[in-house]
């Protein structure tokens, strides 16, 4: 069976090492937050300019001084730093990050990645996603395998403009967990109950089998 | 307003010399750590043909938003826009110009029309849009794009505590864009909470220096909160 | 040292990892702010054909002018040197090689270094010896030059106070290149006057955030002053 | 006769203005704070990262943590600002500051300066004396009119290696206050009891001499 979005949060999760910076996008990526491993600490990083993200604010603690880059109201833990936003974007440009989690279109074989742009579409902009995949030495996409429609989103070359190029290693569906190696995916794990076959049959772009693919367990 | 002491009184005071057709930059994420006033007030003069450079562009009725209301801006420079339907409709219209810029590339254009950096690589963009008639550079076998430093006629901000020197410091996640919008301004107002008296601020603690800063002006902000969120 | 703890309790674990032939970045200016017991690890660690990146070398017997004693540095880049006879000596014997940089041009290679930025444009040096080979491009009628990013093997910084997860506030003036070479170092070691509790620092004060910074180490300072200058 | 040391700077002093932020070199130039006019603030900018440096300390204030661009032990006057390098530069360079004063070895008429290196001397570095020239507005270049053997230091050309080049538009010497306008010297104003005919004499680039020349006063 397909993962739930909390499964593939889950999942994500599990890729988390204690001390690490992440940079957590839009939806199910920051649901990630929710399953930090017992005995791994990390500092979620917040392009506005906040490292060191917190809980959500009770009432008593709101401040409209205090939001995240998804603009909701936030909280900072113990050992948060806030600066600038050219500070925030020296840290994803520079590196620092340790890993980002965010969501796509589609992404392709060669890494590259489009998550910002529908052509016909009315474009609001790109926001940080440009400067955090090319920023990023270990990204994780987060997206189904497919659209609602049924077609593939991971691709042998991608249809709509791009958020960046050749930057991506790692995704997950709620159907498998991918590495794209040499211009192909390579299939490393698969939803509990998935076969290969369904995968390979909603995976346009090459597709890599090894012959072990274990079940993803929960 | 003499010497060091960079006060004024009046909102009118502090935008004097804004004109039609000028470059603006103004501080602030999502409606979080906006100049309001400064906003309210240009509106009030009514300045058209403006260029406006800030990560986003207010919603409809508040922040930048209301400038759309009596098509006061020619040109948005922004990572992130369209949170109203005013500015939908505008630029559907072709009413308004808009150059969509990464935040972290908006951020550093802005860092370094304030720092005297013309121009600079960066990988952000290669490959995309962004990159369209840009020049493109291999430095140790990875792809950048050349990005042109921005800079403003007038630079408005929104400041926590500052002293009659110009010194600002920004409060929690409101700092922002708004140093970046300070240093980058050839003429830059900043509108605070609270002046404080010289001496308070420590300074290796101060964000802006006060040799940004030509105008202070002290408000009171509505601080609207865009999307309230609450431990569940 | 795990997770967010990034203390170590012993100089040699501070600086394990370094190598012959690295790149050193190094915080202060003149003898201010100078991490000088890392330098004196480096020492007593006897790693050779190091390049090193400092606004200054230090002078005769302190600082990073102990280094040219056993004659472990193989280039210095720097703004302005030559406050002590060794490093003269060595450089006039050609052991030693030197890339002067203008002091503005090599804080910005070193935040360039830092925030992913691998080259840069600035009028700095345009029309002098430091123009020679590099790219000259005309921007708005004013002639500018290429410069390039720095990085580090190490970083060595020195910091006033910080908490377990390395973040880091600087003393006065003793800031200076500091956070420059901590953002810049693949491997960054800070050492403070002063560990302090987790939550202490105020979070929009901290100079250097946590995620710069690899391994933090107590120590205590000589902090000598180079130019006594009293008051008349 | 030639000015003094401390009318240098007494005569540059005259040229500071209400709120003016300024930098000021070594030697001469750093006596012109004991000079600032009756009325007028400024702020000097210490380009290792201070703004409003102050006087030198007593002994109780004394700190090795709080020096100056020359190295010296200073204060923090009220007002001032403590910042890194790179920010301090980004002022300099970005042009932020109204004035800056500083020594040369030479300058010429196309408004290029040498002031860091002599061949065949041992080369110290240039410091921050490139980035100063580079990013003002507004220099002056205190020297003298010539070198200790007679020699002009206000050439057609410079002979020294450059610390920039067309940046410099007055020069104050101990004979004579110029500007630099369209390839020549013009002067403006000479020390007392100089003629013109001394400061001629001693000029190798092309001299303009307007109509009126006043005698400075002091």
């Amino acid at each position: 069976m397909a993962l739930s979005r909390e499964q593939m949060a889950q999942r994500i999760a599990r890729e988390l090492q204690d001390g690490y910076y992440v940079n957590l996008g839009i939806g199910i990526p920051t649901l990630v937050a929710n399953y930090v491993p017992e005995g791994v600490e990390v500092m979620l990083q917040s392009e506005n300019g906040l490292l060191g993200m917190g809980a959500f604010p009770t009432e008593a603690e709101l401040d409209p001084d205090m939001i995240n880059a998804g603009k909701q109201t936030v909280t900072a833990r113990t050992g948060a730093s806030i600066f600038d936003s050219a500070e925030s974007f020296a840290m994803i440009r520079g590196g620092h990050v340790d890993l980002t989690v965010l969501g796509a279109f589609e992404v392709d074989v060669q890494g590259n990645i489009a998550s910002w742009m529908i052509p016909g579409k009315l474009v609001k902009g790109m926001g940080g996603a440009m400067d955090l995949v090319a920023g990023a030495e270990n990204i994780i996409v987060v997206m189904t395998h497919a659209s609602k429609n049924g077609e593939s989103k991971l691709l042998p070359r991608c249809s709509l403009p791009l958020t960046g190029a050749g930057c991506i290693k790692r995704v997950l569906t709620d159907l498998a967990y991918l590495e794209i190696e040499n211009g192909a995916f390579v299939l490393r794990e698969r939803a509990p109950g998935v076969s290969v076959e369904e995968i390979r049959s909603k995976t346009a772009g090459e597709l890599v089998v090894p012959d072990e693919v274990p079940e993803m367990t929960f | 307003m003499a010497g060091f002491d960079k006060r004024v009184s009046t909102y009118a005071e502090a935008l004097d010399g804004l004109q039609d057709g000028m470059t603006v930059l103004a501080g602030g994420f999502g409606l979080c750590g906006i100049p309001e006033n400064l906003i309210a007030e240009i509106r009030r003069r009514g300045t058209r043909g403006l260029t406006v450079v800030s990560n986003n562009c207010g919603v409809d009725g508040f922040g930048l938003g209301v400038l759309l209301e009596d098509r006061q801006i020619r040109k948005m420079i922004a990572s992130y826009v369209g949170e109203n339907a005013l500015f939908e409709k505008q630029l559907l219209d072709g009413d308004l110009e808009v150059e969509l810029t990464p935040q972290g590339t908006l951020a550093e254009k802005l860092r370094a029309g304030g720092a005297g950096i013309p121009a600079f690589f960066t990988a952000t963009g290669y490959g995309t849009p962004v990159a369209e008639g840009k020049e493109v550079r291999e430095f140790d076998g990875r792809h950048y794009i050349l990005e042109h430093a921005i800079s403003g006629d007038f630079a408005i901000v929104k400041g926590w505590k500052a002293d009659h020197y110009g010194n600002v410091v920004y409060r929690h996640t409101a700092q922002n864009f708004n140093p970046l919008a300070a240093a980058a301004g050839r003429i830059t107002v900043v509108e605070v909470e609270e002046i404080v008296e010289p001496g308070e601020l420590e300074p290796s603690q101060i964000h802006t220096p006060g040799i940004y800063v030509d105008r202070i002006i002290c408000g009171t902000f509505e601080k609207r909160i865009e999307k309230r969120t609450l431990r569940g």
